[in-house]
């Protein structure tokens, strides 16, 4: 008690005061370690909730596990069930749940292509298929590695498909599915002109095609007026290569009236709105042309 | 009939076969029906061609009628000469929409603007392929119409292919063929052969490519041939696997008849068994050359009958992939690690 | 194998048929032993009496222009030979040449009439066939002396006082051959067991049917084998500080289909570098008790060391494996040879000079300004 | 490292199991068509181009009774795997139970040193080494006819012989002057 011997004896007992004051305190303290034990009690409580849910997840988890593996055999699965079929029910249920959301979501970002793992998982094969009016068409493929960054390693998409101009444009990197989605109509509206044009040549044998070319985006056709047999020479423009349908369709005669009659008005616009090869057929039978 | 037509048709007889002649005279579509039954086709060569000359010399015909029957031939027959694939780089917004009416008046103008006396002739094929044939003459001289370039050229795509052209004329050609399919530049494609459709098939993509699938591949299908119980491969799933890689690599069926590719080799010696080489600075060089009647179908069989090790080295895989066969390859940097790196030669 | 000539000397001479048979017989079975084909029965371990070499001398400083007309030698030089073996020659006579030559005219005059052979080259036109001995060029005593055939004949439009242009020339030659061989044949026998030819194939098949006619021998094809062009890639590399080589040039085929061809050129300079780097150290060689002469020996572990090294650096970069294929042709700026076996010795210099052999097959080259040269010794 | 063990399996009823190893895979097939053509034994025959053959196959795989290494002497590469392929091989198959089946032996493309190479390479390992001819059908005829000869033997379908007593018979030897240089 060095205290003492500095401060003086008075001091001393004040602090003996104080210190026998707060031993009165103690009652109150006990009230304390209860509200401490309701606590730790609640903890406990969602400790083992959360234990519970873990063990939830862990079984949901294997499930989805198996699910995976097993996709195509899911009857085998519910052979397995346990004894509390209720809650494995549940648990199968969402499961489930969500592998399908799972599934969803790769499916909204691919975008409903067929895809496939290659080299390990280091790049996928994206196939396009192109189709025209029910009649499947040719399929592209795209190679593309993964890593360090999304690149087309092959592909059989013909040259004349600005195949990396519209990787950039539509910002592969990010937005993969944009980037196939255009990809998707470029190559479906090329099939579609190129098989409006192999029917054209097949159904139509009194039309001359006069000019074509790959990409299909332009078309002249020489048609023939029936009575007069004036030749009328038909251009097409399909400026927007996305779509089968041209954008321009101009006539060219001899005869300066003939593009301005009506007629031939509802022609250009049965051109503009229908594939070329019907909108021939239908001319043909209202007698416009041979 | 002046002079360099008639030595025009001469060298076009003398280069013909005769049983093409009748077919090629049929689509030149000049002679009348009594003129082409005047022809006796089982006649000499050098009786047939006295006859022609007679005919061109009735009708006054001149060069440009003899180079049309001339291109009529080539274009039947593009498997002759050197061919050698250009790049268009860096389209204009308006590059797609060229047509061919456009695209004969520009070229055929912008030629004549850099070179006085030219004469060019262009016919579009049935495939869409536009056929130039250009005779070069220079300031002084007509145009000499036994030595043409053809140009060949796909509208709307970057692929130009060219036979016969001398580097005095490349300049020329290069800008009007910039100017006129509306791009910025032209470069050397590093695809060059004999045969005019191996290398058009090549860039334009125009074969069977092969590509994982998960459906089961009709490779494995066609080489499942019926075999005897007894007899059992114990290793037909890495042989398939290599088939595959092979196709993948390479192209699946028949193949563009490619005859050649060329690698110069400028890289270091690195051997664990040869340290004295492999400590050398300096690189080994070397030239390699793969021939064959058909190099992509070769190379592929090498890949599935392991003697080439799958999968396919880069070096191998980018003729196809790349559409070259002319590589310079050296590497990377100086370090240890340094990856092989291929190089286009400038 | 000495007993087996010796008895066919002993054959009586009133058999002649039995004797003729069984001599080109067993000239054949020497001959290929020679080759080391008779090894190739596999079986019969008592017919591989010959071998091929594993180590060879090294290029040695010869002066072969001292023993050999050099404008003779121009005469083997650049040109492409296709090499043939020849079983030995009955009766021939060095003295007899210029009946020969005679005699082979009047041949060739007479098969052309008859119309049997068809050659558009001056078929009326009368050939001159000259027979002439090429002197020195042998290296032992038990050599024949080397000869060589010309036929000169006009061109069929040529005018009447237009000299005539040689169309045809080939040589029989003996460098080399085995005393223990040559010494167990008879007298009457000449071996001269290499012919290489050039020119016309019309032409070669009428020599050769003469040769049979007049001195009863046979001819068959001499292909040069892998191991052989593997020997030719090392030796003519090792050149390469004596006289440039341009550049070492190997053809391999590869069993495809369709078959793939490579052609594998590399720099003269780092060619000979690797292969001094594959060369063994001169000290290990005389620790190993080998004779050590001034240039060493060449080891056929070395030769297959250049080449595994070659192979590998392609492999490194193709992934593609050349044992799997076969070496078709070797060639340098010093000549080349191919698997067919056909040959040629190039040079720069006037004073290159070449000989042939029957097992030692001897390239040879000289320096322009030593005028020394290297004779390399290649067996089959 | 998986061996082939030639005695871990039961042998079948009248049945003789043939391995054929060939890395360029050409010959084989050939030879596999005309063994199975056999009537008086079941032959099975089994391809492969090289050895470890491939663990999931264990199963299926009869007893082996006989290991053909075909090699073919143009390529270096067919000796060069060959060669390597031995070592997956229990020491119990060299008791009589492989064989050495060289083809292109004619061609003069073939170095001798490679002949050599393989015949020393079967007479160390006591292995018989025959000759084939792959181009044409009697050759392929002929091979056939001396497999099957060495395979009935080795799968003891032979009464009074065994794989080891015809090995010590048809055994390659190597000539005593094989490596002897002829001159120089």
């Amino acid at each position: 008690m060095e205290g003492a011997s500095t401060r003086g004896v008075l001091s001393h007992l004040s602090l003996l005061e104080v210190q026998a004051r707060s031993r009165k305190t103690q009652p109150q303290q006990r009230s304390r370690v209860k509200e401490l034990k309701a606590e730790a009690e609640a903890l406990m409580i969602q400790r083992d909730k959360l234990k519970a849910e873990i063990q939830t997840h862990e079984r949901l988890q294997k499930l989805r596990m198996s699910m995976d593996k097993q996709c195509p055999r899911e009857q085998e699965e519910e052979e397995e069930m346990d004894e509390d079929s209720e809650d494995s029910q549940l648990l199968r249920l969402m499961a489930r749940h969500t592998h399908l959301k799972d599934l969803l979501h790769a499916h909204h970002l691919i975008g409903g292509y067929d895809i496939i793992k290659t080299h390990q998982g280091k790049g996928v094969c994206v196939s396009v298929a192109t189709s025209y009016e029910g009649v499947c068409l040719d399929t592209y493929n795209l190679e593309i590695d993964l890593k360090p960054k999304l690149r087309i390693s092959r592909h059989n998409v013909p040259p004349f498909i600005p195949l990396n101009s519209l990787a950039e444009q539509s910002n592969m990197q990010t937005n993969i599915r944009a980037f196939l989605d255009t990809l998707s109509r470029h190559l479906n509206a090329f099939a579609g002109r190129k098989q409006q044009l192999k029917l054209l040549k097949e159904q139509h044998k009194s039309v001359e095609v006069m000019e074509s070319n790959v990409l299909c985006s332009i078309l002249v056709l020489m048609l023939t007026v029936p009575r007069e047999k004036t030749a009328v020479l038909c251009t097409l423009d399909y400026t927007d290569h996305t779509r089968c349908l041209p954008t321009r369709v101009h006539f060219d005669c001899e005869d300066k009236e003939l593009p301005d009659s009506p007629e031939w008005k509802k022609n250009c616009h049965l051109l503009m709105e229908t594939p070329v090869h019907t909108a021939l057929l239908t001319m043909k039978k209202m007698g416009n042309i041979v | 009939m002046d002079d360099s037509a008639k030595r025009l048709l001469q060298r076009f007889m003398r280069r013909i076969p005769t049983q093409m002649l009748k077919t090629t005279l049929e689509k030149w579509s000049r002679l009348t029906v009594a003129q082409q039954k005047s022809l006796d086709f089982t006649q000499s060569k050098w009786a047939l061609t006295e006859a022609l000359l007679d005919i061109c010399e009735e009708n006054k015909w001149t060069t440009k009628h003899i180079s049309e029957l001339e291109m009529i031939y080539v274009i039947d027959n593009p498997n002759q000469g050197m061919w050698h694939a250009f790049q268009l780089m860096d389209p204009e917004d308006d590059a797609h929409s060229v047509e061919l009416t456009q695209f004969k008046e520009q070229f055929k103008s912008h030629l004549s603007e850099l070179i006085r006396h030219v004469s060019v002739k262009i016919k579009k094929h049935t495939d869409e392929a536009v056929w130039i044939r250009i005779a070069w003459g220079d300031s002084y001289s007509r145009p000499n119409h036994l030595k043409p370039t053809y140009v060949v050229h796909y509208l709307q795509t970057p692929y130009v292919f060219v036979t016969s052209l001398t580097s005095k004329q490349k300049p020329l050609l290069s800008q009007a063929l910039v100017l006129s399919t509306r791009h910025h530049a032209i470069k050397d494609a590093n695809l060059s052969g004999k045969k005019f459709t191996a290398i058009r098939d090549l860039l334009m993509r125009q074969y069977q490519q092969a590509f994982p699938t998960k459906y089961p591949s009709p490779l494995k299908e066609k080489n499942q041939t019926v075999s005897n119980p007894l007899i059992e491969r114990e290793q037909a799933g890495p042989a398939a696997n290599r088939l595959q890689m092979a196709c993948e690599a390479f192209g699946d069926g028949m193949l563009p008849q490619l005859q050649s590719a060329v690698y110069k080799l400028e890289t270091k010696f690195r051997d664990q068994t040869n340290k004295t080489m492999t400590e050398r600075e300096e690189s080994f060089r070397c030239v390699v050359k793969f021939a064959s009647t058909n190099l992509l179908e070769s190379l592929r069989d090498c890949a599935s009958s392991g003697i080439a090790s799958t999968p396919v080295t880069p070096l191998l895989s980018s003729i196809p992939l790349k559409g070259r066969n002319y590589f310079v390859i050296t590497d990377n940097s100086p370090g240890p690690s340094s990856q092989m790196h291929q190089k286009t030669d400038g | 194998m000495e007993r087996q000539h010796n008895s066919v000397v002993r054959t009586p001479l009133n058999s002649v048929v039995v004797q003729r048979r069984s001599k080109s017989k067993s000239y054949r079975q020497s001959y290929r032993s020679c080759l080391g084909a008779a090894s190739r029965l596999g079986l019969t371990p008592a017919l591989t009496a010959r071998r091929l070499n594993t180590s060879r001398r090294a290029p040695k400083s010869h002066n072969i222009t001292d023993k050999v007309d050099p404008e003779q030698l121009t005469l083997l030089l650049k040109t492409e030979w296709k090499l043939s073996y020849v079983t030995p020659l009955y009766q021939f006579r060095h003295t007899q040449l210029k009946s020969y030559s005679r005699q082979l005219s009047a041949f060739i005059a007479a098969e052309k009439q008859q119309g049997l052979a068809v050659d558009a080259e001056g078929s009326q036109s009368s050939f001159r066939v000259s027979f002439s001995v090429v002197q020195g060029m042998t290296e032992t005593a038990d050599d024949a002396e080397t000869v060589l055939i010309q036929i000169h004949s006009k061109p069929m439009f040529a005018k009447q006082d237009d000299p005539q242009k040689l169309v045809w020339s080939g040589w029989l030659a003996c460098i080399n051959g085995n005393p223990d061989y040559l010494s167990s044949l008879s007298k009457d026998f000449i071996c001269l067991p290499l012919f290489g030819s050039s020119g016309p194939e019309v032409l070669t098949t009428l020599v050769k049917s003469w040769f049979q006619q007049m001195f009863d021998c046979c001819f068959g094809p001499l292909e040069i084998s892998h191991t052989s062009l593997q020997w030719l890639v090392a030796l003519w590399t090792n050149c390469h500080t004596e006289s440039n080589i341009q550049h070492l040039r190997m053809i391999w085929t590869l069993p495809v289909t369709p078959p793939l061809q490579i052609t594998y050129t590399v720099d003269a300079q780092d060619a000979w570098e690797l292969w001094s780097s594959v060369r063994k150290d001169p000290e290990e060689e005389s620790e190993g008790g080998e004779e050590v002469e001034e240039g060493g020996s060449i080891d056929l572990k070395e030769v297959m060391r250049f080449m595994q090294g070659l192979k590998n650096h392609f492999y490194r970069h193709f992934r593609l494996d050349l044992s799997a294929g076969s070496l078709q042709q070797v060639s340098t700026a010093l000549g080349s040879a191919k698997y067919s076996g056909r040959i040629k010795v190039s040079s720069d210099g006037k004073n290159c000079s070449q000989s042939f052999s029957q097992d030692t097959f001897l390239l040879t080259h000289t320096r322009k300004d030593k005028c020394c040269t290297n004779i390399f010794f290649l067996s089959f | 490292m998986s061996l082939l063990k030639p005695f871990s399996k039961l042998p079948g009823l009248n049945t003789a199991n043939i391995l054929l190893v060939e890395s360029e895979e050409q010959f084989q097939q050939s030879l596999a068509d005309a063994l199975v053509e056999e009537t008086a034994v079941t032959v099975n025959v089994r391809l492969a181009k090289s050895l470890p053959l491939p663990m999931e196959n264990e199963e299926s795989r009869p007893r082996i009774d006989l290991v053909v290494f075909i090699i073919n002497l143009t390529s270096e590469l067919s000796f060069q795997s060959a060669e390597a392929s031995l070592k997956y091989l229990d020491p119990g198959y060299f008791l009589g139970k492989v064989c050495f089946m060289v083809t292109n032996a004619r061609k003069a493309s073939a170095p001798t040193e490679r002949l050599d190479a393989v015949r020393k390479l079967a007479a160390s390992l006591h292995c018989p080494l025959l000759f084939a001819e792959d181009q044409t059908p009697d050759g392929v005829a002929n091979a056939t006819e001396r497999l099957l000869t060495i395979l009935k033997v080795s799968a003891g379908l032979v009464p009074m012989a065994t794989a080891l007593y015809l090995s010590n018979l048809t055994r390659c030897t190597v000539p005593p002057d094989i490596d002897q240089p002829s001159f120089d």
